[in-house]
């Protein structure tokens, strides 16, 4: 019987009831438990099921190494799976459901696994389920995939926020127990910014519960002092509830903080991620204590021994009454003392040790406890719950010698220190033979951006267990983080501590040490993921042998707890199958995060509205109302089309292509790139930038440019209007504003930084609005304020002047063939003339157009769109540009690439409109079949389609492509399959469909 | 003649800390050597203050010259003064290779307040905001979330950020987040 | 060799499994074979096997500096599917996706090639447009792909926000034959069949020195000594500029870290492979129930198989935007892999400059999917001088301006 | 995470401000190069798995572009400079010999 006692329970307020529901079953516990405390404290021994074997599982740990709990926490748009019971704060309303059984935790079909688990061990799937093919798929798989998986998945978006934080220190202490204290008081008290982040709630980690005395005070009361003089200090900032979930380069880590976890709904942030930049990084992050590999260890009572102490000492909970110890080590004896005072029967303590311990295992003997020594367990039997245990010598193949009737067993094999943020920016490990742990070795830590070491362990995560030398330790490595920040650390007293000594450890991998194979194939070693002894064995024997193939083929140390429990038991074992030393079969690589972080801490405030920046123009907010259905274009949202109340979407394109057309459209063209560059050698620089010739571009005049990447790609084109002498204002495509302005300074930069030239990026400064069409000229002589008659301002030149009072810059310029004004002007009165200008428009029937329309009326122009007719591997020649291409530059970027043996290729693909033969619209993207298949079956293919619409002008569809030898098959006719099963015949044209010779844009 | 609007058009917000865009800013980007004459003048005319050193923003009588790469500045005025100060930095500049450009109108300005100001821009903004490490007068050319911006702490302890105006919503929206009540970090 | 079946894991199960014999052995190198390979990854193998099995080339070593198959084949996000845009590209690819059809029956050893299908979202007017004309050239190339809409698409993943708001999903590439498969059985079961052959596997043997005679190879130099051969295959992924060093060349590629993570297992959530390109991120279920996630990748050289942590961050962001019910899983485990990135983010089949070296490099983010079709391909360009899979691959399309760009039909390489 | 030194700024920054932009000192070639100058110079890279000089653009920051002595193992950065220059300044090349004795990379060492 697991229960709650009278006495102890340190953590726990017994003035505050709670009440929570498991299963649905009401339950109760007091503020400060653990759902781990509580549900031990309700004799609620079953939480779960593995995950191969669906095997029972209880509750084997009291912190963040627990592999077996895990609950289904919350309701609804707050439920979240896997949450591990031993670190999940207990709050009135708390609602947790059991996970991975069916149709009960009680009754669960998949346990007939456990009774089948012979014939399914590690790896069986690799060598079943291959025939016949097509069952994997359909059979197999769906039943594989449903019996594994954990918890079941929330349904409802997260109700909650995240954030997260830049934290700067020069000393960041993970782990708050006594070394983490220590550390930082050292560093702090030299002088160094000290950032303190434990992971629970509590100040002080395992050593109020281990005992100890430290300068004269009980330790709780030591680390009390400590606390408070961190806290008076303001070079110093402690956090708790917050996690270093990872150590990345040059002193980059994450803390982890749960803010509301313990009272889900309140105010603020659930999770804030804490981004911090240290200089020196000590991770004080204790050690943790390893099960013993026995047949039935994983029979829920069975459970580590510190963990047990734990539940006694914190929460005042016994997890058993009659409970048998089972120990390698000193440490263990400290639970059976605990237990013992008070009152549990402790029946037995076995030490495998063939002479057992120290002062400890007399002080045991003292209250009247039986220790046996050389002993351990040769098997624990009992369904849901331990009922008996049977005891072997440890040196032997597990015969039974006695068996005992009890129902809880703590167990003890050893610690390993906590290396996990040491190691995961590269920190190396070292095993030390006596102490059978893995320790950080110091003379291999992970190192910075100065190439010197960046980290230190203190404490317990050093593999120094004694209080004392743990303390000594800790000192030492806050002088040397202080030092190595260029702070002197006082020399301090170190604290005065009266603890026990304690006997060595005496390795064991294996209970017995010869145990039987049918006792291997009951000893666990990953409980969760329900991996044994006899697993790794098999491992090795089939070739396994790195211990990553172990890992890998097992799946050893793969589940939610990443192998806090499982991985060096695993590894010896796997040492010991292969005959190698432990060092040479060595540890798997350890990852951040140190437990699993919610994704909603990762992505931060990036969701919903923050997701990505949405950019506006200046006139942005009077589209939507207007009826504008957007696209996204890079991060603007451009009205595609100005749908009205009775239309289609479709509809209103054609209306406002026909619009523009015969009246007057209006474009809000403010994304267009506009960048500014000045200087004496500005003209010889455009000219290395564009292709065709700039710098002899007149003042007032415009000119159309293109623009190649070195690798002779055309990357963005544009028109250019040369305000002065020096300065030219280059226009680029939306997508180019950013790029292109990076592309020129890089250029600047890095090339030609002798070249007198500055630019600036002026896309934003202005809103561009283009009015086009028959009466656009109309429109602006309603508005007045200049003159914008054909011989003041003719085509392809720019004037300065001002429409209805607000100062704007004119361009003569036009995508659509049509008479059209582009006109700039201050962001800040964009909106302002944008209204002036719907105004004036109504008497011309003016209407806003969107970029649907531009792109079919360039198209009907025969004008190239980038990133239509272009796609990163077209170059200008084969869309017919070769006029802007200047042939006597010597040089410009793109042009040596242009002279490869494929881009002077013949058979290059080269740009011709197309018609289809009954009208229709070509499907986008299809390709043009030729005879044949090639070498790899595949059918030829002698061109493709780059866009195509429908055209309302023409009252057809019009299509633009690159085609094989294109414009000199001119009223050829090809073939295009559609995906849509029809094919289309197409019959090659001059791309310009529309006004040829120029004379609607010309007037 | 029509009032120009600035981006957001004065909004405000108030949480763990006061959000308020700036309203018009006058803002002339000047780019040419900082270290020379004619650039000084400029500087000189359009804010009343000396060129910034590397990472500063100085305060003049007419405005502020913040820092932005050692051949750019950002000099801050009146807005309706701009133009005509724009006229009188070119002036100054006379012949000497450099650049002058108005960019008022292509930027949204925000100033954020109060206790827990120097959080709120730490949640956002990859730079160390405690007191010693950011102080008045100091500039910041950084990424503030997703989008560029400069942050600057002004005489009396609040922050200017700038950005461009296109960005101004998310910015804000950002800003307002980061200030949500009940948000506070507590650590400055 | 114990042929693998249920039968014989049953008739092992009463002997507690103590009767099975090596996956592959574990020999010593010998001093000269006709072929060495280095780097036992997924293509290294994969090479090797189809040496053998097309050519009856089994005087092979495959020489491996760790543990097979911990390169990139060891830690990618097992997505398969070849419906790719570029001919060439899809000719391999879609040979590799129908041997991995009968690769378990082939190896005898289940590597999980789960069918499960794949979906590339167009969440733009552009995506749209690169993913139709996707889907008219793979009808032509023979690959089976689907153009489908939003209601398709949120039916095979009920977990999908297709309403935006951001990026509202306007439609997908849909690969029904597409899927995924365990990466690790793939290393293991082509190790095991190679190996059956004669083959010989060694681990733990670093490639240090290639030896010329002249512009020929003539052998290599290991952490376990010399060996001699007549054919080098260099197939070492990230580690291919190293190597190409050795040989006293340079090569179109950077070296840089790609990032993945997996979350904690639940119960099957989605059922296909999902790529959102515009937003960058793309997920799918592992038979386990991890959810299966790839982050970026860093732009600077690196060979430290960790990467930096943002770009996790970001593609966390868009998978909450795509799927908005796993804010609340959480992250189990991240890492990284050193990728080798070419020019034109296409891979390199090629003969080299120095005689009887041909190198494999370049699948960078995305060669798991290729291994069957570029083993097989490899194999016949080393055994014969040519391959039509390969063709196209060789390393004269850099100087030629020849470029194989898959991005251009919105396209990632994953 | 990397934390760059940007030598227009003055200041240490988080990656995130930064872009990077490849190998360093790549001399150009344009019309009149042999094919084989043209490929190397676009395409052919050191990649090395150790010392590795770089481009890098303060891209949130100032604009500007330098160049940063890296190892692509340990991601120890040796120091940065200004992009204007055609070759490692002395200083860098010594602080890397300091650390990596022996190292050399294309021409330099
Ligand atoms: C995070 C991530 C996600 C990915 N996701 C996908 C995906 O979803 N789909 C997909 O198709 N692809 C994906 N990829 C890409 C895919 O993993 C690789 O393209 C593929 O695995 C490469 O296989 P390989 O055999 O060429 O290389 P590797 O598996 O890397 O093998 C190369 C081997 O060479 C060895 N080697 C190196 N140097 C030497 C030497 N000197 N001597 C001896 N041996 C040496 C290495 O140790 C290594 O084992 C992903 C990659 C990563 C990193
Ligand atoms: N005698 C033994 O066998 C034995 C064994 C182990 C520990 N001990 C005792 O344990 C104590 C060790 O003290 P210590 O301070 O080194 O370790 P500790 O275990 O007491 O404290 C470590 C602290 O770090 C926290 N932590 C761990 N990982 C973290 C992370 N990633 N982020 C944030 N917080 C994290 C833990 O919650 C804990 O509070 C001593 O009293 C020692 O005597 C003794
Ligand atoms: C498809 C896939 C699924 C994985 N699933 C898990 C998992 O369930 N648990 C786990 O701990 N790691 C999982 N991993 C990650 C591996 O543990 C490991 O991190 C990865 O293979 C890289 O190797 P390394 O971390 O040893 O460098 C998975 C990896 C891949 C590629
Ligand atoms: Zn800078």
């Amino acid at each position: 019987m697991s229960t709650r006692i009278a006495k102890q329970g340190r953590l726990i307020d017994r003035s505050r009831p709670v009440t929570f529901t498991f299963n649905g079953k009401p339950m109760k516990g007091f503020a400060g438990d653990t759902l781990a405390s509580a549900l031990l404290a309700n004799d609620q021994v079953l939480v779960g099921r593995s995950f191969k074997y669906h095997r029972p599982r209880g509750i084997v740990a009291s912190g963040a190494e627990e592999p077996n709990a895990l609950v289904g926490l919350g309701v609804g748009a707050r439920f979240e799976p896997n949450q591990r019971v031993t670190t999940t704060a207990l709050f009135d309303g708390l609602c947790a459901v059991s996970q991975n059984h069916w149709p009960s935790l009680e009754f669960d079909i998949g346990a007939v696994n456990s009774a089948l688990s012979r014939f399914l061990p590690a790896g069986f799937y690799y060598k079943t389920f291959i025939h016949p093919r097509a069952f994997w798929k359909y059979i197999y798989e769906p039943v594989i995939r449903q019996s594994a998986g954990l918890g079941k998945p929330p349904k409802e978006e997260d109700a909650d926020r995240y954030e997260h934080f830049y934290a700067f220190a020069d000393v960041l202490v993970i782990g708050g127990g006594v070394a983490g204290l220590m550390a930082a008081k050292t560093a702090a008290e030299a002088g160094a910014r000290v950032l303190v982040l434990e992971q629970s709630r509590h100040w002080g980690g395992r050593t109020p519960v281990d005992g100890g005395e430290i300068d004269g005070m009980a330790a709780e009361d030591w680390i009390a002092a400590v606390v408070s003089s961190l806290k008076s200090m303001p070079n110093v900032t402690l956090r708790r509830r917050c996690m270093g979930a990872g150590v990345y380069d040059h002193g980059y880590a994450l803390g982890y903080e749960r803010l509301t976890d313990h009272r889900p709904g309140t105010e603020g942030p659930r999770h804030r991620l804490w981004r911090i930049r240290a200089r020196q990084i000590i991770t004080a992050t204790g050690a943790l204590e390893r099960p013993l590999s026995f047949a039935g260890n994983d029979v829920p009572g069975v459970m580590l021994a510190s963990a047990m102490r734990d539940y006694v000492v914190n929460y005042g909970v016994a997890p058993g009454q009659r409970v048998v110890v089972v120990t390698n080590n000193d440490d263990a004896y400290r639970t059976a003392i605990t237990l013992k005072q008070a009152g549990v029967d402790v029946l037995r303590i076995l030490d495998a040790r063939p002479t057992g311990g120290g002062g400890l295992m007399e002080e045991a003997r003292g209250l009247g406890l039986r220790v046996d020594c050389g002993r351990g367990v040769a098997k624990v039997s009992g369904g849901k719950r331990v009922a008996k245990l049977a005891i072997c010598a440890q040196e032997g193949s597990g015969a039974a010698l006695e068996e005992i009737a009890c129902d809880a067993v703590a167990m003890s094999g050893g610690w390993s220190p906590v290396v996990h943020l040491w190691s995961h920016c590269g920190g190396k490990l070292d095993w030390d033979e006596a102490a059978a742990m893995f320790l950080p070795d110091v003379a291999r830590p992970p190192v910075g951006a100065d190439g010197a070491g960046f980290v230190q362990t203190a404490g317990a995560a050093s593999g120094v267990l004694s209080l004392s030398e743990g303390l000594a330790d800790a000192t030492q490595a806050g002088r040397a983080a202080a030092k190595a920040c260029g702070f002197k650390a006082k020399k301090g007293k170190l604290p005065e501590v009266t603890e026990l000594g304690e006997m060595p450890i005496a390795p064991v991998w294996l209970m017995p040490a010869s145990a039987s194979d049918e006792l291997r194939a009951k000893a666990w070693l990953d409980f969760q993921n329900d991996v044994k002894v006899s697993d790794v064995q098999l491992a090795a024997r089939e070739g396994y042998e790195s211990v990553e193939h172990t890992k890998r083929y097992t799946t050893l140390g793969m589940a939610t707890d990443q192998g806090k429990l499982s991985n060096i038991n695993g590894l010896a074992v796997l040492s010991e199958a292969l005959g190698r030393a432990i060092p040479q079969v060595g540890t798997t690589t350890f990852r951040p995060p140190y437990t699993p972080i919610s994704f909603g801490a990762m992505a931060g405030d990036a969701r919903g509205a923050l997701f990505q920046p949405v950019r506006h123009t200046p006139i942005q907010d009077w589209h939507g109302p207007h009826g504008a259905e957007f696209e996204p274009v890079g991060q603007w949202r451009r009205p595609y089309a100005y749908r009205r109340a009775d239309e289609s979407l479709d509809g209103a394109v054609m209306r406002e292509v026909k619009n523009t057309r015969q009246a007057v459209g209006i474009l809000d063209a403010s994304t267009l790139g506009k960048i500014l560059v000045k200087g004496p050698d500005a003209g010889r620089f455009l000219d290395m930038i564009y292709t065709n010739v700039m710098s002899s571009l007149a003042p007032g005049k415009c000119r159309y440019g293109l623009m190649c990447s070195e690798n002779g790609f055309l990357i963005d084109d544009g028109v250019v209007a040369r305000i002065d002498d020096q300065t030219f204002l280059c226009h680029t495509t939306t997508g180019g504003a950013d790029h292109i302005h990076a592309h020129m300074e890089e250029w600047l930069q890095t090339e030609w930084w002798d070249w007198q030239v500055y630019t600036a990026n002026v896309t934003e400064q202005f809103a561009q609005i283009a009015v086009v069409g028959p009466k656009a000229r109309a429109v602006l002589e309603r508005l007045g304020g200049m003159d914008v008659s054909k011989t003041a301002l003719p085509f392809m030149t720019w004037a300065d002047g001002s429409l209805a009072g607000i100062p704007v810059r004119v361009y003569r310029i036009s995508f659509s063939g049509e008479l059209s004004f582009e006109i700039g002007v201050k962001a800040g009165q964009g909106k302002a003339l944008w209204d002036r200008l719907i105004a004036a428009g109504d008497e011309f029937a003016m209407m806003p157009y969107g970029t649907e329309a531009l792109h079919i009326m360039r198209a009907e122009k025969g004008f190239i769109m980038i990133g239509d007719e272009t796609d990163g591997t077209v170059i200008p020649q084969d869309l017919g540009l070769n006029w802007a291409i200047s042939k006597k530059k010597e040089d410009f970027i793109g042009k040596r690439a242009q002279a490869r043996s494929h881009m002077t290729d013949p058979t290059r693909w080269k740009l011709v409109g197309l018609e289809t033969l009954d009208g229709s619209v070509l499907p986008d993207g299809a390709y043009a079949v030729a005879e044949g298949v090639n070498a790899n079956g595949q059918r030829n293919t002698q061109g493709r389609v780059s866009s195509t619409y429908y055209s309302p002008t023409l009252g057809r569809g019009i299509a633009m492509g690159l085609v094989l030898h294109g414009p000199e098959r001119m009223g050829e006719v090809l073939e295009f399959p559609g995906i849509d099963g029809k094919t289309y015949q197409a019959r090659i044209v001059d791309p310009v469909v529309f006004d040829k010779e120029g004379e609607k844009q010309n007037v | 003649m029509s009032e120009p609007i600035s981006a957001l058009n004065g909004a405000r917000f108030d949480g763990i800390a006061r959000i308020a865009e700036a309203g018009l800013t006058g803002m002339i980007t000047l780019r040419g050597d900082l270290a020379s004459k004619p650039v000084k003048a400029a500087v000189a005319a359009v804010t009343g203050a000396k060129p910034p050193g590397q990472g500063q923003i100085s305060f003049g009588k007419t405005g502020a010259a913040g820092w932005m790469s050692p051949d750019e500045l950002m000099l801050f005025c009146p807005y309706a003064a701009a133009p005509a100060l724009l006229a009188k930095a070119e002036a100054a500049l006379g012949r000497a290779h450099a650049l002058a450009v108005d960019v008022s109108d292509a930027r949204a300005v925000f100033r954020v307040d109060g206790a827990a100001a120097r959080e709120v821009m730490g949640k956002l903004f990859p730079i160390d905001f405690a007191p010693g490490a950011f102080e008045p007068g100091r500039l910041r050319r950084s990424r503030m979330g997703q989008i560029a911006a400069a942050v600057w702490m002004e005489q009396d302890g609040g922050f200017g950020v700038i950005c461009f105006r296109s960005v101004a919503g998310y910015a804000f929206a950002l800003l307002k987040e980061a200030a949500t009540p009940g948000s506070a970090v507590g650590v400055y | 060799m114990t042929r693998y079946s249920a039968f014989a894991v049953a008739r092992e199960a009463l002997s507690y499994h103590t009767g099975w014999g090596r996956a592959w052995r574990a020999p010593e190198p010998k001093k000269r074979y006709d072929v060495i390979i280095v780097g036992a990854g997924g293509h290294g193998l994969a090479t090797a096997y189809y040496l053998g099995r097309n050519f009856g080339i089994t005087n092979v070593a495959i020489l491996e500096k760790g543990w097979l198959g911990g390169g990139n084949t060891g830690r990618n996000t097992t997505i398969i599917r070849s419906n790719y845009l570029q001919d060439s590209s899809s000719a391999i690819f879609e040979k590799a996706r129908s041997l991995y059809e009968g690769l378990s029956q082939d190896l005898n050893y289940n590597v999980m090639f789960s069918p499960r299908g794949c979906l590339m979202l167009a969440q733009t007017q552009h995506e749209v447009r690169g993913y139709q004309r996707t889907a008219h050239a793979n009808a032509l190339q023979g690959v089976e792909t689907e153009w489908i809409g939003p209601e398709r698409v949120k039916e095979l993943v009920p977990i999908i926000n297709i309403d935006g708001p951001r990026y509202p999903v306007l439609g997908a590439l849909w690969q029904a034959r597409a899927g995924t498969a365990r990466h690790d059985a793939v290393a293991w079961g082509y190790a095991r069949a190679c190996s059956d052959m004669g083959m010989d596997i060694i681990q733990n043997c670093e490639v240090t020195g290639i030896r010329r005679d002249g512009g020929k190879v003539v052998g290599v130099s290991t952490t376990r000594g010399e060996i001699d051969c007549d054919k080098l295959g260099l197939v070492v992924a990230g580690h291919s500029g190293v190597l190409a060093r050795m040989a006293g060349f340079r090569l179109p590629i950077e070296s840089v870290a790609l990032q993945a993570l997996v979350s904690e297992p639940v119960k099957p959530c989605i059922d296909v492979v999902v790529m959102a390109n515009t937003v960058h991120g793309y997920m799918s279920q592992s038979d386990k129930g991890e959810l299966v996630i790839g982050g970026g990748t860093d732009a600077f050289n690196n060979y430290s198989q960790r990467g930096s942590f943002h770009h996790i961050e970001h593609t966390m962001a868009a998978l909450i935007e795509t799927f908005p019910i796993i804010s609340r899983l959480k992250m189990l485990r991240q890492w990284g892999g050193i990728v080798d990135m070419t020019g034109d983010r296409s891979p390199i089949l090629s003969k080299t400059p120095v005689e009887n070296i041909f190198i494999n490099c370049g699948w960078g983010t995305g060669g798991f999917k290729a291994i069957p079709g570029s083993g097989w391909a490899f194999a016949e360009l080393m055994a014969k001088g040519q391959s039509p899979l390969a063709e196209e691959f060789s390393l004269d399309r850099f100087t030629e301006g020849r470029f194989i760009d898959e991005s251009v039909a919105a396209g990632v390489a994953h | 995470m990397l934390i760059l030194h940007c030598p227009y700024c003055g200041v240490s920054a988080e990656e995130t401000e930064f872009a990077p932009g490849g190998e360093a000192h790549i001399k150009r070639f344009g019309p009149g190069a042999s094919d084989e100058e043209f490929r190397d110079y676009l395409f052919a890279r050191e990649n090395p798995k150790g010392v590795h000089f770089e481009r890098w653009r303060h891209a949130y920051g100032c604009g500007k572009w330098f160049h940063a002595a890296r190892c692509t193992v340990t991601l120890e950065v040796f120091g940065t400079y200004p992009a204007q220059t055609t070759e490692p300044p002395q200083a860098i090349r010594d602080a890397i010999s300091a650390k990596r004795p022996g190292w050399s990379w294309r021409e330099f060492e």
